[in-house]
């Protein structure tokens, strides 16, 4: 499976590129977040603490155990501020 | 309808008055606008990040569901990204209603909502350096009573 | 505090944005305008008659009891008397805050108690008669959540 | 006692007059309500329903139950419609 995957705010900044495409057989958010970290200490950083990450799939907001399938464009960033 | 984001300056004053001239059944009108605060006397600039795509269906979403809650004649939200300077109108959203307290139910609703799930993101950026702005615990808070 | 009771016509943009530059300190503005609403679509004027002197004291001790109720940076009371035609803007408030939740709980105790308690009349005139506006039982009721 | 009452709205326009000067012993707001009353049938009209009826003392609202000492203007009108 081919993936889109977008990074925002700190995020972007801490893993050092906006966006990039993946292959992947994961079937959840969850588990393409570890085989993110596993890749690089930047994305080990990233996702250090998930309760400051916030996930959309296919630009609609999501939660880590969602499944993948189905799905092209990831996007993890902080939570929203807004206004 | 009208949902707009931009990297361009906005007149508020302006988009109040066309606001108002187009909902005329309306007698309510209520606008809230947010501006670049220099809280701690330091600030240089702002820089609002977001997510093109998502942003304009996220906000697209939440002002359907303004209308679906409340009778309104109209609906305006207009946010703004990139860099700004202290002092200027980040935001706006305006409703039009019969009544006022749907108008003020509804900006309310939409300013709550638009703060913790639209995707916008804002840095400080000082002389000493840059600091992306937290989320705040009432923002997520202040969803609990809609 | 700005308290201003005309018959002259306001320009509602023009307000909004000369409030909200005044108060830079401030991150949330939010106001709010009544439109002489036509539902009827007989309407030929409204006209609005008012209590000189008790009609200021009256919006003064409004905007002085917001002011003691929410930390606000400002406030604006702006209403019209006389001659109104449909469509015309018979009045705004303006409340400016470091927070959006002050700014609006503000603004809609202003609009609340100046539905009831500032002296004003409205009187709608149409082709066939005319009519005093009859107080609303949900604009006395709304006094009781404050 | 001298007095100065003014009328607004539908009280204005059924007794005809915006403002009088009164002399009167009065000691409260219904009590002079019961003199006007007394007068002419304009007033009888005008204060036939005084749950339709607000009464301001020197500018500040007030009620018939209160006296009239020290007043010096009485204002009466319909439940305010502004905003």
């Amino acid at each position: 499976m081919t993936l889109t995957i977008l990074y925002f705010a700190w995020l972007r900044e801490r893993i050092g590129e906006p966006r990039e495409t993946v292959q992947t057989g994961a079937g959840t958010v969850a588990e393409l977040v570890e085989e993110l970290r596993a890749k690089d200490d930047r994305y080990a950083l990233a996702f250090s603490d998930l309760a400051a990450v916030r996930v959309a799939l296919d630009q609609e907001l999501s939660d880590f155990n969602a499944p993948l399938a189905g799905v092209r464009e990831v996007a993890f960033f902080p939570p929203m501020t807004g206004g | 309808m009208e949902i707009r984001v931009q990297a361009e300056p906005f007149d508020y004053g302006a988009e109040c008055n066309a606001f108002a001239a187009r909902a005329p059944g309306a007698g309510a009108v209520v606008s809230f606008c947010g501006i670049v605060r220099d809280a701690s006397g330091q600030l240089a600039r702002m820089e609002i990040e977001h997510y093109p795509g998502m942003t304009e269906r996220a906000l697209t979403k939440i002002a359907a569901e303004a209308g679906e809650r409340w009778d309104l004649a109209d609906v305006l939200i207009l946010h703004r990204h990139g860099p700004l300077a202290p002092g200027e109108t980040i935001m706006m959203v305006a409703t039009a209603a019969r009544h006022r307290a749907e108008a003020f139910a509804a900006a309310e609703f939409l300013m709550d909502y638009l703060k913790s799930r639209a995707p916008f993101w804002k840095k400080e950026i000082t002389a000493t350096g840059e600091a992306w702005v937290e989320a705040a615990e009432r923002d997520e808070s202040a969803l609990k009573r809609w």
